[in-house]
């Protein structure tokens, strides 16, 4: 019971924080109507109150984090389906199905569409409904079967040439850059990055680094001889990247971090 | 003073983390995340800033603009919109600020038309409140947003008064006192472009500084600058990548004009907390691998 | 009179040529900033028009040759403009103005819109006739118009065949291994840990009486990535149900909410266990990123699964996911396509399926030889690519010409 | 009747739009454009399915008094508020209370969670980045050298930015390539496998 107790008495202190800098906060806003004063005033405390409570998800899971949670998910799936009716429903398929509904929603109807096309998917998507009701249910696959047949057929042919023509087509580098022949090669070695060396060490790396990472992903072989060597340089290729990146990521991250804790010693507590 | 209490602080603890870590015991993971915090939270409060050592690609930058003749001309090209100007925009600024107390000519223009903004705004509260007597058409001038993307620079190249027959504000060029010597970019002393996407950096080497063997320099914003480190050193004379380029170059500027030392340098500031918290990870990353070759050291004994 | 007419034309060609030249509004030039205006540049010659390919039938191909000033001399040109009517002897006022191109460019592809309302709207099989323009500083001089064409419609676009002809390889060989393996070839793929790794972890959770959580990432039903995950969640089901386990699935979007219910239905029906299906197992939690990534963590804090899998499209709540699931203690199985996210599945799971090995999890999973027929396809394709690439690297480096790129820049016959 | 229209429906797409990419004619575009506008339409209806399910969900998880019910309240709650705000009346999506909500409660919480990111690389860092084998060591190394690049490093700072930019550039080109080769050689074969009917667990059991 003493950490209910403990909890009792945490959520007293938070209360009380809240209220002095709700207090606080409506004091010393800068609008000449005190109700916008002691409203922005509750939102910036409000807004503290979430960022902390949040943060404390850090320390571990506690009531302040599944409040802001629950929160956060409600107002995400209301601002969604706010959002996906008066973007799809009312921009999308209001002008096209209906004069009246059009006029309704002051959204212009669209004469010269296809109105009875659009009926079709309406049908898919009442027959997708069907899942609510136990008996027929198993009508709902049409729509399914709809929707995956025609993403299969999207992505069968689409993505062929960003993902694999062009990358392929693209890795067709050449491999002595301007090659004036050795000795001229080693007397210009260099590790400026702009230099012949550079560029010829480049290319080798990106012409097997590409091999050797398909080698990787091949699955009929097992990874043993010259099979286990390539591989093998194929998965350090693909370490150094994934380090890399890693490692260069780690700046944006603490930017974002940057802001949250100005937001706080800055917008709330004035301290900076 | 908060230097020395973040230092305490940081370093104390690093130090019994990596006591804790050599005897054996595993660190919480809460104890990582109260230093990340900390660390960040500390750097921000007490403004730490560190000694930003400009490396050679943001050195000769500086240096070319440092030792060009005054009243040499040069072009600074805002190509960025607002999601990259937190990045980019010190960088921009910092270039006026040593552009023009080296007393050089600035002509400013953009590729971006969301570039035109962001430069009325250094206008309005670098240039002007800073430099009082820079007078417009004799020390700087504004050319705006011309659209054609690198096709503009393939015109000016031969051809200022061809692409802007006037400048932002609607003046003839002509009648513009610095204009009386320049033809197109090739009478330029530098190029400057500021950007991290197309055209950028790398459009203003293709259709401008190559073909019209007039140097030229750049700001990037992360993201891009490894794509751009091959045309250095003989493309372009410099780089500025990201914030941690520019606030490189903002140190040099204290350094060598130490009047600028209680202006706003945004990167420089940025980059307090960036480098403390990557100490702090790097700090982690030795003493988990302490804990680890302990661990197996042990494990190798028993 | 006379002169403030001329006055007036002046400013007009002025600010017109000033806004066909920056295309942005309004940046009047005071009347003292009038350039006199120089001779305009000679016009463009040999205006060529053709139907332009590979369209819906509403485009036009235009071509000229540069005009003798371009790129140099006093009256050189800035641009070209391009002009459109539908009579060769319109007056100026019906000539409507499609495009520019700056100098050096010798064509024009004028792509109008389909669709009658737009204003940029270029009707199919009806005359067109074209006028270009060499454009000097406030001057321009026009090539004689050229026409008439028609826009037509195009049933095949050219420009794919290579993709066309990877198709029919892909097909042929999947069918020929799906065929070997129905006749009893023995299929041989190497063993995955990753993927060995999922039967571990369902046999693990039953150990411990935990759930398995299974995350189908941010991605669509469009996304190909969230489909291969579908086939994957599958037979991950009905190992579950096998097992007699109990598993999460939290979904971010309502369709791909409902095919998952589907999939983990039939998973747990294949079982022979159609009645443990739970519908509230898989379920519905908000369609954005971040939103639902603070729910999953707190179902992960709050129920400790044996195991998280992670497999499909994810953006940054990658690690997110990961380390909260490492915080919860459960084994961490991830895949995804994202390359920009593989580093952080690396560094916080168990075993992460790299790219294509999450396509192929499910057929590994399954073992049936259909599906072992198009991973034998997609190795023989990857064959492919590794041979012709040495072979025509070393073609290359042999003949020392650059012949390599030429079968993918489009059209080579 | 139950499987076989489903999976004609299926090939019967699957190979019209596959087919539809070669095509540029006017009516395939139009086909196309119809394709995707019904699978948004249909999005729709599944939405009334996505609020089903929170309703469900919540609704069982307050009727049985399970654990953390007042939570399935609270979410409930501010999903009904957020709907009723966003209705015309209130001026859609650009009502005042609206955007307050979203502003003021949405976003500083969507920026700290992300803001969670810069905690737990840091914890990543620590527990992953171990010297155990080779390839590991050569992950670690390769981070290392790119967070090096934030720090002052005197006169080490050019060498180690030069190597960095270098790893963002050809190494990861290399892979980038290598995974993308494979990503696309295995999205043909999963949608192949999805037309052809060799998979079909989605398309439920009898």
């Amino acid at each position: 019971m003493t950490s209910k107790m403990a909890m009792r008495i945490l959520t007293a202190i938070v209360a009380l924080i809240f209220l002095v800098s709700w207090i606080t906060k409506s004091g010393s806003g800068m609008s000449d109507s005190s109700f916008t004063n002691v409203r922005d005033g509750f939102l910036i405390t409000f807004a503290v109150f979430l960022t902390l409570s949040i943060f404390s998800f850090l320390y571990r899971d506690n009531p302040f984090y599944k409040f802001a949670e629950s929160l956060y998910v409600g107002i995400s799936a209301g601002y969604w389906m706010c959002y996906g009716f008066w973007s799809t429903v009312v921009g999308n398929f209001v002008p096209r199905a209906s004069r009246s509904l059009s006029e309704f929603f002051h959204v212009p109807y669209q004469e010269h569409a296809d109105h009875i096309l659009i009926y079709i998917p309406i049908i898919f998507g009442l027959i997708l409904l069907t899942r609510l009701l136990p008996k027929i249910g198993w009508l709902s696959r049409w729509s399914l079967a709809f929707i995956i047949g025609a993403t299969a057929g999207l992505n069968l042919t689409r993505y062929l040439r960003s993902d694999f023509i062009s990358q392929v087509s693209n890795s067709f580098i050449p491999l002595f850059v301007d090659w004036k022949g050795v000795g001229s090669f080693i007397s210009h070695i260099s590790l400026a990055a702009d230099g012949q060396f550079i560029a010829i060490l480049s290319n080798w790396v990106i012409f097997v680094g590409v091999m050797c990472g398909l080698v990787y992903f091949f699955f009929s072989k097992e990874h043993k001889g010259a099979f286990g060597v390539a591989s093998r340089i194929g998965i350090w290729i693909l370490m150094i990247t994934f380090g890399a990146s890693f490692g260069y990521t780690v700046m944006g991250r603490i930017s974002l971090l940057v802001g949250r804790i100005t937001f706080l010693f800055g917008d709330w507590l004035k301290i900076l | 003073m908060g230097l020395i209490i973040s230092a305490v602080v940081i370093g104390g603890g690093l130090l019994w983390m990596l006591y804790l870590s050599i005897k054996g015991q595993d660190v919480d993971r809460r104890i990582v995340y109260l230093f990340v915090g900390a660390t960040v939270a500390l750097a921000i409060i007490f403004r730490l800033e560190f000694g930003e050592v400009a490396t050679p690609i943001v050195k000769s930058v500086f240096d070319k603009i440092e030792n060009l003749p005054a009243g040499s001309k040069i072009v600074l090209s805002y190509d960025f919109d607002p999601a990259m100007a937190p990045e980019v925009n010190p960088m921009a600024n910092a270039f006026i600020r040593h552009i023009l107390e080296k007393k050089h000519r600035l002509y400013f223009m953009s590729l971006w038309a969301t570039g035109q903004s962001l430069l009325s705004v250094s206008l309005n509260d670098v240039l002007k409140p800073e430099f009082p007597d820079a007078k417009y058409g004799v020390d700087y001038c504004n050319l705006g947003y011309k659209a054609g993307n690198e096709g503009v620079l393939n015109v000016v190249i031969t051809n200022f008064r061809k692409m802007f027959p006037s400048d932002a504000n609607g003046n003839s060029l002509d009648s513009l006192p610095m204009f009386k010597d320049v033809e197109s970019l090739k009478d330029m002393d530098l190029l400057i472009s500021v950007g991290g996407g197309k055209p950028g950096v790398k459009e203003w080497v293709l259709f401008a500084g190559d073909p019209g063997k007039v140097a030229t320099a750049g700001g990037s914003a992360a993201v891009s600058t490894p794509l751009l480190y091959p045309y250095w050193p003989r493309q372009l004379i410099g780089l500025l990548g990201g914030t941690k380029g520019a606030a490189e170059y903002e140190a040099e500027l204290i350094k060598t004009h130490p009047r600028f030392k209680d202006k706003s340098m945004p990167a420089l500031r940025m980059m307090g907390p960036q480098t403390m918290a990557h100490v702090v990870i790097i700090a982690f990353i030795v003493i988990g691998n302490v804990a680890y070759f302990r661990s197996r050291k042990k494990g190798g004994q028993s | 009179m006379k002169y403030i007419i001329l006055l007036f034309l002046t400013c007009l060609t002025l600010c017109l040529s000033q806004a066909i030249l920056a295309q942005t509004a309004s940046l009047d030039p005071p009347a003292e900033a009038a350039l006199v205006p120089s001779e305009p540049p000679a016009p463009p010659s040999n205006v060529r028009v053709s139907d332009l390919p590979n369209d819906d039938g509403h485009g036009i191909q235009v071509k000229w040759n540069l005009s003798p000033d371009d790129g140099a001399g006093a009256k050189s040109v800035i641009s070209y403009d391009i002009y459109r009517a539908d009579t060769p002897d319109a007056p100026d006022s019906l000539w409507k103005k499609v495009g520019t191109a700056v100098l050096g460019i010798k064509s024009y592809a004028d792509k109008g819109e389909r669709d009658a309302g737009s204003r940029d709207y270029l009707p199919k099989h009806t005359n067109l006739y074209y006028r270009v323009y060499a454009v000097g500083a406030g001057v321009r001089s026009a090539a004689a118009a050229a026409g008439p064409v028609q826009a037509t419609d195009d049933w095949f676009n050219d420009m794919k065949v290579p993709e066309l002809v990877f198709c029919v390889v892909f097909l042929i060989l999947t069918v020929r291994f799906i065929n070997m393996a129905k006749k009893g070839a023995d299929l041989y793929v190497r063993p995955l840990a990753g993927i060995e790794a999922i039967d571990e972890a369902i046999g693990r959770a039953t150990e411990m009486g935990k759930p398995i959580l299974y995350v189908l990432g941010i991605g669509t039903a469009g996304d190909i990535a969230t489909i291969a995950s579908f086939t994957v969640l599958g037979r991950v089901a009905r190992k579950v149900a096998e097992y007699q386990t109990s598993m999460i699935v939290p979904c971010i979007d309502p369709v791909v909410m409902t095919i998952a219910q589907e999939t983990v239905k039939t998973g747990y029906a294949d079982a022979g266990r159609p009645d443990a299906y739970k519908e509230d197992s898989v379920y519905y939690v908000t369609s954005q990123q971040f939103p639902y990534v603070a729910a999953v963590n707190g179902t992960i804090l709050r129920e400790k699964p044996a195991t998280n899998i992670y497999l499909g499209y994810f953006a940054a709540e990658s690690l997110l996911l990961a380390e909260t699931g490492v915080l919860a203690g459960s084994i961490q199985i991830a895949g995804t396509d994202q390359v920009s996210q593989l580093p952080f599945f690396v560094v916080a799971c168990d075993y992460t399926l790299l790219g294509e090995e999450l396509y192929a999890a499910s057929a590994y999973l399954g073992r049936e030889p259909l599906l072992l027929g198009t991973l034998k396809a997609q190795d023989y394709l990857k064959a492919i690519v590794l041979v012709c690439m040495i072979a025509l690297l070393a073609l290359r480096v042999i003949t020392g010409a650059d012949v390599i790129r030429k079968p993918f820049d489009m059209p080579w016959w | 009747m139950k499987r076989q229209i489903p999976l004609v429906l299926v090939f019967v797409f699957g190979v019209l739009l596959a087919i539809q990419y070669f095509v540029p004619s006017e009516a395939s575009q139009r086909g196309y454009e119809f394709v995707l506008d019904w699978i948004t339409i249909i999005g729709i209806f599944a939405m009334v399915l996505g609020i089903w399910s929170q309703i469900h969900v919540g609704y069982n998880k307050i009727k049985h008094r399970s654990e953390d019910w007042q939570y399935s309240v609270v979410t409930l709650v501010s999903m009904f508020a957020m709907m009723f705000f966003g209705l015309s009346f209130f001026g859609g999506l650009h009502g005042t209370i609206f955007r307050l909500i979203y502003n003021n409660v949405f976003i500083p919480i969507q920026a700290t969670i992300f803001s969670l990111l810069a905690f737990y690389i840091a914890s990543a860092s620590y527990r992953a980045f171990r010297a155990r084998s080779a390839v590991s060591t050569v992950l670690l190394v390769a981070a290392l050298l790119l967070m090096l690049r934030v720090i002052p490093t005197g006169p080490l700072a050019d060498p180690i930015n030069k190597i960095g930019n270098w790893m963002l550039l050809v190494p990861n080109l290399a892979a980038k390539r290598a995974i993308l080769i494979g990503v696309g050689l295995g999205g043909v074969a999963t949608a192949l496998k999805i037309v052809l009917g060799i998979e079909r667990s989605y398309l439920g059991k009898d």
